[in-house]
């Protein structure tokens, strides 16, 4: 039987029409946009063009999108750029005690670093609540960075709030917007946000290539040094084939968006509703309502996590037990603790992220192996 | 694959699972909050294991590791038994992932108190 | 007529051969290798195969390759690396004065957040004294950088003997390798070094990539933060079409190495012949014996750089005045400046960088149109 | 391409490149330290210009505006002249990448110092 993608939310295939896209930027646009020849000239016509359409993608302006490596390098640029920059007004920085490790491993650096960090916890749903945010606000506080929509829950959180309360205080907004992207509606004005983290393999886009959105007139520094690429504030010979490809699937998940949300919003919640339904002790994780529309979590009381994505696996179904990026690791995720789950209750929790090529059929043979499978691991469970 | 075929085998073919009601001991290691753990029944005649049954609450490797041990186990003296090392397990599995060879191979010390549990009821 | 493209220093086009072998990896093998599924083992398959061919095509072990994003990553990783993880041992860093600006940029930062760095002048041929740097060490020196070979003017620097004097006192050497990878023999052993960068786009492979040799043992922080990719060192969900694309790249280099440097060798000094036979007042830059094979750099006297770009450009020939990253900065070369040349000397400067597709006829075409357009600039310079 | 079509045009085919034997002014400006040098030779008949000739050592940039600025100072009286700034000259030419506006945009300062020298000659 085909084999059944579902862990979207770890990295996406590459769109057909993005390969197309890249193809002559491999090839024949081979210049280097720093080069004053012809080769250089065409180059640089591509670069515009792809940091012209990631702008409109976000209601930015050209100038203010950066391009990077991806959504690690581009949390870090944020982050690190804003702190080191602004130290001078002051050392304080607030996050979530639910971010992807791009951010909480960078806050971790810099607290070892003469920075403090405080991390608001989210409530049992997943969500931030903005009273919180606003009491861990100090004189000395220089930046907020609180992601958009979480990759482990998907819950979305209140940033266009967080961004009013800051900007009375003048204290900058970053957000980690690589989930949401392409499935929440984003306009950098209307959110209110100084700087958003973006990435192109999380939306059928090539992987290593990312982007930093940076309001103008944000103070920030560069992280990495050498040529005077990317204003000064990103060195190193741009990626001209994956920034290509990248613009590529902010244009497709752009023109897509509407049919994509409703798509993966009704597989989502048949899939939430079949898994409830027809599976005793079992829960969701994070907010249903301030939820991404292709984010399906869920914790199955008396069995563990890997075994059944293995089991899924031997039936061809990918799909992940928490972030992607911890799920070598062992240790509990973060995100589920962060919501005051009980630890064996975090280790029977299943991520699935749906995608756009996803169907209704595969959403049903999914839930029908869940059945399947969690009979029989409970059936051995001495828990159960 | 994190896992090798044999491992792979015994988590998605698992031998002896289950309980036994009349169990002559029963051993139980680990802790759900370690994300692993594991129940042994054992059935003794003449100092020999004639059953051994497992129930698991975890990974591919506890699993695995479960369901090994009670096939080396069955037919051995207790004291044979008791020279089962977790080590002993990984190796008849053909290995472990590094990471699973300390927090989830736990199947011999499940195997040895069900073990220790028979000896204890039997004084 | 056919353009020729005569800047591979800039970047090359990607071969039709990497191309094939980075296909697979966008719409079929896209996983991320940090998810269990099948996936995730399909795209860590490519990804260790890939460590293991760049390895070896370096006489290095799998475990010593970290991907980056390129050589500027690479050159900012090895350096601040270095000296964030040993400043308790001395705050003391030598390079040359014509390294790249991924490296002198990384120095210069240092600098100001409280390193002494040492830029040890090279002579009027490009080449650094060996005794000189020696002369540099003092007994907080932690770290050496000096580039393999520099992609101006194509000097090859003696790395070798700069490791042995390094290793006596325990100092790390660094060196970036990007412009030499493929064009000279590289063994990190036979060489010594405890760190060396490499880049894709310099031979044949996608721009984007790159690698940092570390040597095991070596004491090394990362300075991205984020997932536990790259062994710790370098966050981030790996570019696996990128490296596998890079190594397929490597594999060629080293295949096609000796005819390669054959080609070059004759190629260049073909032009390097003609053009000082042809037209009066031309002098190369930099040493004849230590140099690149594929590097042609030479000064007009009474012409200027751009101009001499810009017309050979309309006649479909693409060359550089210098680093292609400075070109657009108008600032005169400091490589150009370090070997004591007048600052009119170093305006009339071209680098033509020969690849692997040019040919004789090429050659041959490139040099009648300079003796063309020189003769049309001396015309009208005040100076000639 | 970072120059527009007209300056392209300027560049690669200048106007009155040259010298004048009998030029009765020059003006010299620019170093080749910074990369251009321009030298403007002009003929003056009844405080007209009627004839301008140029050398330039210089990026495109400045051999255009050389080749510009005689064009526009062709058939121009001396006061007149004197009032084309270097503005008016990328003006002319369709506008200069701004890297390039104020480093080699010289060619009307070396125009006006050509006049300067014509009347200090008179005098
Ligand atoms: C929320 C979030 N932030 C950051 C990242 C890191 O992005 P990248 O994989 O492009 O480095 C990810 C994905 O891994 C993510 O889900
Ligand atoms: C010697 C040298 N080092 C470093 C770099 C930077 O490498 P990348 O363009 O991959 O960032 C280059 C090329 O631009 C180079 O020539």
């Amino acid at each position: 039987m085909k084999p059944i993608y579902m862990d979207h939310g770890s990295t996406t295939a590459v769109d057909p029409d993005v390969v197309r896209a890249m193809t002559p930027y491999f090839t024949e646009i081979f210049g280097n946009a720093s080069s004053l020849h012809s080769y250089g000239e065409q180059a640089t016509v591509g670069l515009n063009a792809s940091r012209q359409i990631v702008a409109s993608a976000i209601g930015a302006h050209p100038d203010e999108i950066i391009f990077t490596s991806g959504g690690t390098e581009s949390d870090n640029l944020a982050i690190k750029g804003i702190a080191y920059r602004n130290q001078d007004r002051g050392r304080h920085i607030i996050t979530s005690n639910i971010e992807h490790p791009a951010v909480l491993n960078t806050c971790a650096y810099l607290e070892k670093h003469g920075f403090e960090v405080t991390y608001v916890p989210v409530n049992d749903r997943g969500l931030l609540d903005v009273e919180s945010v606003k009491e861990a606000v100090r004189d000395d506080t220089i930046l907020i960075t609180v992601m958009h929509a979480n990759n482990e829950i998907g819950t979305i959180q209140p940033i266009e709030e967080i961004c009013i309360l800051a900007r009375d205080k003048g204290i900058y907004v970053h957000t980690d917007a690589v989930q949401s992207i392409g499935k929440v509606p984003i306009d950098v004005n209307r959110i209110g946000v100084d700087l958003l983290s973006i990435s192109s393999h999380k939306i059928y886009g090539p992987k290593g290539v990312g982007a930093l959105y940076i309001r103008k007139g944000t103070n920030i520094e560069a992280i990495s040094h050498g040529g005077s690429h990317e204003r000064g504030i990103r060195a190193g010979t741009e990626n001209i084939s994956g920034i290509v490809g990248f613009a590529r699937a902010m244009e497709l998940a752009q023109a897509r968006f509407d049919g994509d949300c409703e798509h993966l919003r009704s597989l989502r919640d048949r899939m939430i509703g079949n898994i409830l339904k027809s599976i005793d002790h079992s829960y969701l994780n994070g907010d249903l309502e301030q939820r991404l529309v292709n984010n399906v979590n869920i914790r199955f009381s008396y069995v563990e996590g890997e075994a059944m994505l293995l089991l899924l696996n031997n039936k061809g179904i990918a799909v992940s037990t928490g972030s992607a990026c911890s799920s070598k690791s062992l240790k509990p995720s973060h995100v589920l603790e962060a919501l005051g789950l009980a630890p064996e209750e975090m280790h029977g929790s299943l991520r699935i992220t749906l995608g756009r090529e996803n169907t209704e059929a595969e959403a049903d043979r999914v839930v029908e192996a869940l059945i399947e499978i969690i009979g029989k691991l409970r059936a051995m469970s001495p828990l159960a | 694959m994190m896992y090798n075929e044999k491992v792979m085998d015994h988590f998605t073919n698992p031998r002896n699972v289950g309980d036994i009601e009349d169990a002559d001991g029963v051993g139980e290691v680990g802790n759900p909050t370690c994300g692993d753990m594991m129940t042994i029944y054992i059935k003794v005649k003449d100092d020999i294991l004639t059953n051994i049954k497992f129930k698991t609450f975890g990974c591919g490797a506890a699993i695995a590791t479960s369901s090994m041990v009670t096939e080396m186990g069955i037919g051995k003296t207790l004291e044979e038994a008791l020279k089962i090392t977790r080590d002993d397990v990984a190796d008849e599995l053909g290995g472990l992932p590094p990471i699973k060879l300390h927090c989830s191979n736990l199947a011999a010390d499940a195997l040895h108190k069900a073990i220790e549990d028979h000896m204890r009821k039997k004084q």
